[in-house]
């Protein structure tokens, strides 16, 4: 019988490693999976790369695991902002590498990855600093720049309920990013506030199939309200 | 001549939204013209972290936080209203199916193109967001700003001098004293608040400016 | 207020034109808008490019479109079927035109239309006769086909139920293309068994929200089955 | 020598896909396969055409048209299973995501180059459905079918004169007769039917061929 649902959020990221490269989903505090975050924090991985939205705000999430130094590089669309002090320290110190990305190519290559295309011709960015040095084309009269695909060794996400074959459903906009980092990582890790029977997620409504995540862990459906 | 205040450029711009408009709204001024869309008017507003069909803030009890806009303030959802992935929400902006996208600038020029996500200061942390998707992909892109900085300059310009968002893709500017088509055939003036001429105009902006022919 | 629902197949299709590029929905009878394709043979269009994963069975349908000497060009993954003959004769005579297309290309490209980009790296061809001439790349040890974005005047396709901003929710495999074919088309048609009021259908489960979709008609739900 | 039938075919390899796998089963004797899988192993089945957990055929009474596989035959969803649409199903294929796919061939190389989608008759339609993404996407691709060709003619080949479906993309080969691992090493024989020797398999194919470590 498979059963992708692990007993704790330690057994959820034993097998992280130093160096490897992290999905996190997350628009602000909406999907991200700040229980997974601490196990990682507590496993003690670092030199990792992060692929987010965001590059962490306040002193929890990807904030923390800068803090700690485990963070050799962010990928990100959107570092600055309010609270994200930890980044920005480290960045300014030259301690955390930056690739910026906008944010539709970086949906755009996250896809790319989990959809197994070598590259994507997109018109985002063309023209501007974000597009220096980048390969670009003419098609049909309007101006594309090459992209490649972002793959990760790993992504972590918050989904509102899963069952023990990895099927997920999300709440609101705390989908965001899940869906596609869970088919461009090697391994994915979803953190849920509610398993349930397998058969009890409509089929019709499954967002993100089994067959993209590797594993579950069932947490208190907290992290909203601590953030409210 | 009398300016015109935030609330009165966000009435102004919500005037020019037709009905079953699909319609992105960015951070900031831009936000605000959703308090101005006529209540007979169905105009569908995306916010690009994955819903369509954003109704008003909610009740300070009905907050949730895992039901929030683009700049991360609690809103709510029409009946109607859908969520989605955050990949399938640039496709809707990348595709070309938004058909307004009302966005803030710190410079835009007179053939459209737009700067509005780094101010080129060297010690700047860069962040650009969903500015460049924003920028390239609505059918029409609006630029609310003032028309000059604080320091008296015009942010309508021959030439960006900022690093750029994206190339000719702005397609109107509504300012607090004038509203402007720019594209391929440069500046046209389409409206300028009562007691303003087109040379007065002309002078603030320092840019080659024609009268578009409706007020010509 | 916006009311996406046709009242009649025969004005949900009267501003289809001569030369128009139609994507049609369904694999074999499942998800095929029959309904929708009847009413384009009554709408008289001719010269058409259909692109759709068949290229018609039987007398219904697509091969109607076919037999009724309508169809210009078909950009499809599988002509070939037990009942094709009217695809075959046209084919054959030389009075039809064939783009095969391999169908995860095909939906890969479509989307690509759907979404915006220029043009994507696909794996899937290289080296074969359906690659001979295009562009190819070998992106980190690996070769792909360069394929541009499908796109189309039209989508006909089948849905489940829709309101009337056009929000869509389909039935188990008869999904298939509809969602991604929205997407691509200048106007998308849907015919649906069922037409519920605005909010009946969960936020969560909308397939192809209405930004999509750009008509809507309802039909009875018996292509089903009068397929079985 | 006894050759296998299809059935024995279908339950040798059924035997080789582990618990947990996602597997997609071509059209025709591979999704025979299904039959043969023992029931206390959780499989998971994929069809292209937009489903994942598959079960077996429904009763007469329960069949809909609507729920059917790749080769159009009705099918089941088992409790878990998930509908999508053809984007997402084709992504898990060209992602790498499916572990095993099963195929039929017309001929398959010692490389593992795969024909099996055109006889490259002049006259022929062709039509290549799903094949050459089901050829390249899968993490291993199994080729079922006859050693020979009813005139006779190896199957396995040197190299295919057939259109190809895809490059160096098989990994293994099951025959009536024999199974082989294919690929840049060549093939070798893994397991060979009682009474065939591996000169006989040699004659009767014409192509270099080892015997693996484990039967050698």
């Amino acid at each position: 019988m498979i059963d992708k649902i692990s007993p704790s959020l330690r057994q959820a990221v034993a097998d992280l490693h130093d160096g490897a490269s992290i999905m996190i989903s997350g628009f602000g505090d909406a999907g991200a999976p700040h229980e997974l975050m601490d196990a990682v924090i507590e496993h003690g991985a670092t030199d990792l790369t992060i692929i987010s939205n965001n590059a962490g705000a306040g002193e929890t999430g990807i904030a923390a695991l800068i803090k700690a130094n485990r963070v050799r590089k962010v990928i990100c669309s959107f570092p600055r902002q309010a609270a994200s002090h930890h980044f920005d320290a480290r960045y300014r110190a030259g301690q955390v590498e930056l690739e910026l990305v906008p944010q539709g190519n970086l949906a755009a290559r996250i896809q790319a990855a989990g959809s197994g295309l070598g590259a994507i011709y997109t018109p985002t960015g063309y023209g501007t600093l974000l597009a220096e040095g980048k390969e670009t084309r003419e098609i049909d009269g309007r101006n594309y720049v090459l992209e490649y695909p972002i793959h990760a060794d790993f992504a972590l996400i918050k989904a509102r309920a899963g069952d023990r074959w990895g099927n997920l459903v999300y709440r609101k906009v705390a989908r965001n990013f899940g869906p596609i980092m869970a088919m461009a990582a090697k391994t994915t890790i979803a953190q849920v506030a509610e398993v349930v029977e397998l058969g009890a997620l409509d089929p019709e409504a499954v967002v993100t199939p089994g067959i993209f995540v590797n594993r579950l862990v069932q947490v208190a459906p907290l992290s909203v309200a601590a953030a409210a | 001549m009398q300016r015109m205040n935030r609330e009165d450029m966000a009435a102004r711009v919500a005037r020019d939204i037709p009905e079953g408009a699909y319609v992105n709204l960015g951070i900031g001024l831009p936000t605000k013209v959703a308090n101005f869309l006529p209540q007979e008017r169905e105009i569908f507003l995306q916010s690009e972290n994955g819903l369509l069909g954003m109704g008003p803030a909610p009740a300070e009890d009905d907050i949730d936080w895992e039901l929030i806009n683009a700049g991360k303030q609690p809103v709510t959802l029409l009946a109607g209203g859908s969520f989605f992935h955050h990949g399938d929400s640039f496709s809707m902006m990348r595709g070309g199916h938004i058909d307004i996208c009302v966005l803030g600038a710190f410079q835009v020029s007179v053939n459209g193109d737009l700067a509005n996500w780094h101010t080129g200061a060297a010690d700047a942390i860069p962040a650009v967001g969903g500015a460049m998707d924003l920028a390239v992909g609505a059918k029409q892109v609006f630029v609310m700003m003032d028309l000059l900085t604080k320091g008296g300059e015009s942010k309508l310009v021959a030439q960006c001098s900022y690093p750029l968002t994206g190339l000719s893709c702005v397609s109107r500017v509504y300012t607090d004293v004038a509203i402007f088509d720019v594209g391929p055939a440069g500046a046209h003036v389409i409206e300028m608040v009562p007691g303003l001429t087109i040379d007065q105009l002309r002078d603030m902006t320092g840019v080659d400016l024609q009268l578009a022919l409706e007020i010509a």
